[in-house]
């Protein structure tokens, strides 16, 4: 029993060097934090507005990681505020929108609402989209993220930011 | 003994078979998932833990998993090492140990079994997500996995309980043959776990957003899979070697006669021997490692050298340094097993000043922790003298020369106990320093010119040459020592004339070493830094950041008590029961 | 002799090298490389550098040298003199106070140039000049009257009489006077009190060599030049020279790690600078250093240290804040706009410390950034009877300042012979800023401008992050380790003690 | 005698290591010391200890103070010594509170994979100098290029890091920590030009956490140099101090 004492000691005692060697002697960096969501702070003006936009487009959103003509997966968006108009007429068309930033936030909160041919989630014959609700917890944009990514599409579509930059009393109606 | 040896076994099998059972389930489990992307997870994804920090008990579970693991897979391959030996030399005493060891290796192959399913379960309690992302693609290795962890099941039982009954004639040949199956089962079952853990650092067969493409075979063979199979498998064996050393160090410490004493110096020098051996060839394995997490991910592989973990691999080298410093000791104190022993004490002093320069060498950090005065004395961040020890051709150099060194060390430990007769024994000795001192200049010159004076493009260039010299000097000096001592005059080898004091150097180098592989564990998955799947799929978990390394020292450290304490308990276990059934 | 031919060996070594024209290229070669990048390609001190550098860099082509040895009427330089402006302290290193010109911007070239190379340099740039080897010999310094008392005595004096119409009454360069020098740049008198600042050494023996030779190209005049109205006798140039050097505050030499310790004061925090209860505290000096990173930098800064003292008590910290100024800046005053040759402001200084204390982390040195910053700024008048200002502002970069209100700050300062000395008081529970706790650190910066050199704004002078401490009293926790570690030690002994008896026993 | 002889030859090694800051004021810093230290008296003391005769030799002493009866006056003055010095050990460290912390700033910290200036994204795995090539293809424009990047060194860099590129400008002893020389072969000749680019690109601000961006005086440059002046000073400090930028290749 004592030779054991005497090695368990030991054992704890060369243990016990290395732990005080790592946590004492050699200085105590912290790693980098993981990136956290910045607090963004209520865009003032159409192009803070459009800047929130594209940095949530390829940060926080995701968007760009389908959206491009790399991934394939998903159609490009260069000129999704354009189409947008056209689309709210066309027969396989399921959603309620009545103008085109109405079918943008569609196509946003509830993708299915029109899939684009060819984009359908596999097996549904393009009824389903794949694209998940960005309200949803695996992407959790809030209301102001969406109205940035409309703005951004509008602005990279060439046509007028129809945004503002605060939710107006019509938006928050149609909502 | 309230379990008897019987009832215990039946335990290890219910343990064993329910482990297989819940393996299957995993696979099919898996194998009806869709295909998908990597999700986006946000903090909601993650099941509320009631206040269990998830990371922890995975790192936990994991470690201690890792740590049976390799007992597990090392103490066979040691075993069967052994008995091939015993076999080759007509040698009893080796037959006896390989079997003593394998009664530790089965109550060990149930807890590597608990502990597994442990992790397992924790990992798809605390991260459904990822699990589902990666059972999606890798479904179909659970099957493999099932199956070799069977056929390892089945193996070890029949070249455990085959032991006597297959030890004479034909037959020990079929229970060796036994033995390999049982190896190649266990290191199968390691590759494919290791597919898992790999591809969670390099995953490859996947696009950007972590759509599977359909090739498993390309998933599991990703950058890191085979450099980590050959790391994890020397690392085992070396493992293996100093647990069964220390073992035997405590056996000797206590043994109550000379014979018995005799014995586990013995069994103390052989298995750290092997140990030893197998740390040779490790930090080559180790380049290949790194030189692949470099050409996956630059980023990582300064994450991994210069960044956060710059400070991880001082700490990696004061153990190492401490591994080797402990062997040397070991071997000088052997000197004293042989009657010639006497004649190169002279030398050691000289010896353990090179290592221990080499070693002061290697773990000069490049990153002085400086107070502001001598900060300003030395006018920066950088030191005249140490500056450029930090800079990785001198620690290669160091490394190469300390490995030398160990090498003389055991060289004069060979010679304690046998003189050489032939005729140009004297040339032969010269041949041999000559050839040691010229690759200590080559050594020197080649760190210090490509370190210092050449462009800085060829840094790391010296690295190949200098291993080359030291592996080309360990050999040639070998094969001249082999011939050299062709009927040299021996004196017996007296087992069981060394000092206690040297048995703590066995300890030490267990209690080091799997110290080293917990860190070593933690490092190489914390460069993965808040990814799940790196570059794929992101943590989102409350719990992403990244350990410090004083957090990791913690948690490493106390698993090391825990893991050192159960491994006690099997030791006591098994002695237990052996005198169970011998009375 | 053998003597003779060796002195005639070196009289033919000597006359050998000086000014060959291939001393000349080699010194070009060099010459383009490392001295045109200030100096400019021809020699006019007219680099791509020169117009930020304060002093500006010498125009060789004058041949006008401010630094030399020589007498007032000799032109030239001595070769000695000429080594040491270029190679430096490294091969000089007897001369206190040089490294290179000291406090500008050359550097000592002695680590990368040669002997010959030097010479060689210095060969080339007299070729821009048409010098010739100087004739007359360098001043000597054999005739030193030691630094007596009365020597010393003495010589305050004729300072009085002669020196402080420009050096001030006590020396701190602050008598109002505007100077150029001959090639149009402001200058500003040495300050006598920062023998650290001197460009070629404060020794009596340096300060008398400048005495005698001058300064050429500036107000200094040679007080040996027997033209000159206020020439005095070598005598009278020693005493000077001792009352200069005994003019030196050694113990406000900038020292860059010092760590600001607030001393805790027994009673009410003391509101003039005069008062008994400053004598407690340590004194911590900093370099200041132009703001030359963003907005409109300030190139040619007039204040170069600190000082700072600070005390506190349960309820607030305050800080003397001491520095040397040339001109008390007063934008009403006729004087004060004459001397300032350009638009004039008040003076001021400032404390920053972040706005929040997290270890050791701190925000941007100038002015914070994503991580705020707390500034208080203290302000001179600005128009007769209006008072000093002091203002506490939250600022998250140059561009993003807030002013918070804070009445806890008060803020009084006064202006004396060259010295501007401002006490700052603040709460240690201020309204806005961090809660500053005894025994831990805070980070601290400093922050002063001199309106006179029209620094306003973001245009000033400032130091970097400092540490400073509220020094605690008495402490407890540092009894109680070193007994817990006594006892354990002691108990460790006796164990062994009594195990080592037993084992005798047994035996 | 043979803890007399152990106590020398570390206290030899103790003041081999102490020399450099005593005679040459380039200390070596107290934490190496330290850790040096330890290793060396664990290193003495196992060469000690081989032999049974040898750590009998070395612990005589020591065992016969506890042991033998008639040393029991020197066993009693040790017994006390010993613990007041480790209590004033301690004391005297815990009472050091007026040495600001000590900081670490690792000098060439981790970079990250991109770096977002100028409006572009640049990827710092693959970036390259642009003009770089030309030091083959046009050497004539490389000198020309190198000498813009010292008009732009000397404007805007010379103040702190110095007409000699080695750190000690004219305001350099104001900065904690001192600017970072470029002459020399551990800083600028370890880096690629990539890395250097995005330290003057986004300054001290820029850096990790472990990099101590807090104690880093470098400014952001992308407000007020050109992209194309940042390249040409890249040019020109590695041409002036005769480094090379290391490259992966």
């Amino acid at each position: 029993m004592n030779n054991f004492l005497k090695v368990a000691a030991f054992s704890l005692a060369v243990i016990g060097l290395y732990t005080f060697y790592s946590v004492w002697v050699i200085p105590p960096i912290n790693p980098e934090a993981p990136p956290k969501e910045a607090v963004v702070e209520e865009p003032a003006t159409v192009d803070e507005l459009v800047e929130l936009g594209e940095s949530v487009y390829n940060g926080k959103g995701a968007c760009s990681l389908c959206h491009t003509a790399a991934a394939g997966r998903a159609p490009l968006l260069e000129r999704a505020a354009v189409i947008a108009g056209q689309r709210i007429k066309e027969p396989g068309y399921k959603g309620n929108a009545t103008h085109a930033e109405g079918y943008l936030y569609e196509s946003l909160v509830n993708p299915s609402a029109y899939v684009v041919p060819g984009f359908g989630a596999s097996g549904s014959a393009d009824k389903v989209s794949p694209m998940p609700d960005v309200r949803g917890s695996s992407i959790g944009l809030n209301e102001t993220e969406i109205r940035a990514i409309i703005a951004y599409l509008q602005s990279i579509s060439g046509v007028e930011v129809t945004i503002a930059p605060a939710p107006t009393e019509e938006t928050k109606a149609k909502e | 003994m309230a379990l008897s040896n019987k009832r215990l076994s039946i335990i290890k099998v219910v343990f064993s078979l329910s482990f297989f059972a819940f393996l299957l389930a995993v696979y099919f489990f898996a194998s009806g998932q869709p295909v998908v992307s990597a999700p986006v997870l946000g903090a909601l994804d993650y099941p509320a833990t009631h206040g269990v920090n998830r990371r922890l008990a995975v790192w936990m579970a994991a470690q201690m998993h890792l740590w049976f693991a390799a007992f597990v897979l090392a103490v066979p391959i040691l075993v069967l090492i052994l008995e091939f030996i015993g076999v080759i030399k007509k040698d009893k005493r080796y037959d006896r140990v390989a079997c003593e060891f394998l009664r530790v290796s089965i109550t060990a192959f149930s807890l590597t079994a608990i502990t597994g399913a442990l992790l397992l379960l924790s990992l798809i309690v605390f991260y459904p997500q990822l699990m589902k992302y990666l059972a999606s693609i890798f479904g179909p290795t659970a099957l493999f996995y099932a199956l070799f962890f069977l056929f390892e099941s089945a193996t070890l039982y029949a070249y455990y309980y085959g032991w006597g009954r297959m030890s004479e004639g034909s037959l020990k040949w079929v229970h060796l043959l036994i033995g390999l199956g049982l190896n190649t089962a266990g290191t199968g079952l390691m590759f494919v776990a290791n597919a898992w853990v790999t591809f969670m650092m390099t995953p490859a067969g996947v696009d950007v957003s972590g759509v599977f493409n359909g090739n498993l075979w390309e998933a599991v063979n990703n950058h890191l899979w085979s450099p980590m199979n050959l790391h994890r498998f020397i690392a085992n064996i070396a493992y293996g070697g100093s647990i069964v050393g220390a073992y035997a160090a405590y056996r000797y410490l206590s043994a109550a006669n000379e014979k018995e004493r005799a014995h586990y110096d013995w069994m103390g020098y052989t298995s750290s021997l092997i140990a030893i051996g197998a740390l040779l060839p490790l930090p080559f394995a180790g380049y290949w490692l790194t030189a692949e997490i470099y050409s996956y991910s630059q980023q990582m592989g300064i994450t991994l050298m210069g960044g956060v973990f710059a400070w991880l691999f001082i700490v990696q080298a004061v153990l190492i340094g401490a591994l080797f410093l402990a062997a040397n000791y070991y071997l000088w104190c052997g000197f004293g097993r042989g009657s010639y022993g006497e004649r190169y004490l002279g030398y050691v002093k000289y010896i353990a000043f090179v290592i221990a320069i080499c070693f002061l060498v290697w773990f000069t950090p490049h990153t002085l922790i400086l107070t502001p005065t001598e900060a300003r004395a030395l006018g920066g961040q950088y030191h005249p003298y140490l500056g450029p020890l930090g800079l990785m051709p001198a620690k290669n150099t160091a490394v190469n020369i300390m490995l030398l060194f160990t090498f003389l060390s055991f060289l004069l430990y060979r010679r304690s106990h046998r003189t050489p007769t032939v005729a140009w024994a004297a040339y032969g000795k010269a041949a041999q320093a000559g050839l040691f001192t010229a690759a200590v200049i080559n050594i020197t010159f080649l760190g210090v010119y490509y370190g210092y004076f050449t462009n800085t493009l060829y840094k790391v260039a010296s690295s190949v040459p200098q291993v080359a010299t030291t592996l080309f000097v360990i050999v040639a000096c070998l094969v001249i020592e082999a011939f050299m001592h062709r009927g040299a005059e021996r004196t017996e080898f007296r087992w069981g004339r060394m000092p206690g004091r040297s048995q703590y150097a066995l300890l030490l180098i267990a209690v080091s070493f799997t110290w080293l592989m917990g860190l070593m564990g933690f490092v190489r998955s914390a460069i993965r830094q808040h990814w799940h799947v790196y570059g794929v799929m992101r943590d989102a978990s409350a719990e992403a950041f990244t350990p410090s390394i004083a957090y990791a020292a913690k948690v490493v450290s106390i698993g090391t008590i825990i893991f050192m304490s159960i491994i006690v308990f099997i030791f006591w276990l098994s002695s237990a029961g052996r005198e169970a059934s011998d009375e | 002799m053998i003597f003779r031919f060796l002195i005639f060996f070196l009289l033919l070594a000597s006359f050998s090298h000086p000014a060959l024209a291939d001393d000349i290229d080699r010194g070009k070669v060099i010459y383009d490389k490392r001295c045109s990048w200030c100096h400019g390609a021809e020699g006019a001190g007219d680099g791509p550098a020169a117009e930020f550098l304060n002093p500006p860099p010498r125009d060789f082509t004058l041949g006008l040298y401010k630094w030399k040895s020589t007498p007032f009427d000799e032109y030239t330089p001595s070769d000695e003199d000429f080594a040491r402006m270029i190679a430096g302290e490294s091969a000089h290193k007897k001369v206190s106070g040089w490294d290179g010109m000291s406090r500008t911007s050359m550097p000592g070239w002695g680590d990368l140039l040669s002997k010959d190379e030097v010479r060689e340099v210095a060969a080339y740039i007299k070729s821009l000049a048409g010098l010739e080897k100087a004739e007359k010999p360098s001043i000597s310094t054999s005739g030193k009257v030691s630094a007596s008392k009365e020597s010393i005595e003495r010589g305050r004096k004729i300072f009085k009489d002669a020196c402080s119409e420009c050096h001030g009454n006590e020396g701190r360069g602050d008598a109002a006077k505007k100077l150029r020098d001959d090639w149009g740049a402001r200058t500003w008198p040495r300050d006598l009190t920062k023998g650290w600042s001197f460009r070629a050494g404060n020794r009596p023996e340096d300060i008398y060599t400048r005495v005698t030779a001058g300064i050429n190209g500036t107000q200094m005049p040679s007080f040996a030049d027997p033209a000159s109205k206020k020439t005095m006798t070598e005598e009278e140039r020693w005493d000077v020279a001792n009352y200069a050097a005994s003019l030196d505050e050694p113990q406000r030499k900038p020292k860059p790690e010092s760590v600001l310790k607030a001393v805790r004061a027994d009673n009410s925090l003391p509101s003039a600078p005069e008062d008994a209860a400053w004598d407690k505290a340590e004194v911590s000096n900093y370099y200041l250093f132009p703001q030359i990173i963003a907005g409109e930098k300030a190139y040619t800064p007039s204040l170069d240290s600190i000082s700072v003292k600070a005390l506190y008590n349960d309820r607030e910290i305050a800080f003397l804040l001491e520095w040397d100024d040339p001109t008390n800046s007063m934008p009403w005053d006729d004087k004060s706009k004459e001397i300032a040759g350009g638009e004039l402001f008040p003076d001021g200084v400032a404390i920053q410390i972040p706005a929040d204390i997290k270890g050791n982390e701190r925000p941007y040195f100038g002015m914070g950034g994503a991580k705020p910053v707390i500034i208080w700024r203290w302000q001179s008048e600005n128009e007769p009877g209006a008072g000093q200002s002091v203002k506490t502002l939250f600022s998250k970069g140059p561009e993003r300042i807030t002013v918070k209100e804070e009445p806890g700050i008060t803020a009084s300062g006064r202006y004396d012979n060259g010295r501007w000395r401002v006490i700052i008081k603040a709460q240690l529970k201020p309204a806005t800023g961090p809660v500053i706790e005894e025994g831990s650190f805070l980070p601290i910066a400093f922050a002063a401008w001199d309106g006179s050199n029209q620094d306003h704004k973001g245009k000033h002078t400032m130091t970097g992050w400092q540490w400073a401490t509220l020094q605690k009293q008495a402490s407890k926790p540092s009894y109680i380790w070193p007994l817990i570690i006594g006892i354990l030690v002691l108990a460790v002994e006796i164990l062994w003690l009594m195990s080592a008896r037993r084992g005798k026993q047994a035996r | 005698m043979r803890l007399l002889k152990f106590i020398l030859i570390n206290l030899f090694f103790f003041g081999l290591l102490k020399a450099p800051g005593l005679f040459l004021g380039k200390p070596i810093p107290a934490s190496i010391v330290s850790m040096y230290m330890f290793f060396i008296v664990i290193t003495v003391l196992l060469v000690m200890t081989i032999t049974d005769k040898g750590a009998k030799g070395l612990f005589a002493p020591i065992a016969a103070l506890v042991e033998d009866p008639s040393k029991a006056l020197i066993r009693n003055i040790v017994f006390v010594i010993v613990p007041v010095v480790a209590a004033f050990v301690v004391y005297m460290q815990s009472n050091d509170a007026f040495a600001p912390p000590v900081e670490l700033r690792s000098a060439h910290p981790a970079p990250p994979a991109m770096v977002k200036a100028y409006g572009k994204t640049f990827d710092l795995a693959t970036l390259e100098n642009p003009y770089r090539r030309l030091a083959k293809e046009g050497p004539v424009a490389f000198s020309a290029l190198v000498r813009e990047g010292g008009e732009v060194y000397f404007k805007n860099c010379v103040f702190c890091h110095g007409p000699k590129l080695d750190g000690r400008g004219h305001y350099a002893n104001a900065l904690d920590p001192l600017p970072m020389p470029f002459s020399g072969n551990d800083t600028i000749a370890q880096l690629q030009e990539s890395y250097v680019f995005w330290r003057v690109v986004k300054g001290g601000p820029g850096l990790p956490r472990e990099g101590g961006p807090s104690i880093s005086s470098m400014p952001s440059w992308e407000a007020s140099l050109t992209e194309e002046e940042v390249w040409k000073v890249i040019l020109f400090i590695y041409d002036y101090t005769g480094n090379t930028p290391r490259s992966w290749k």
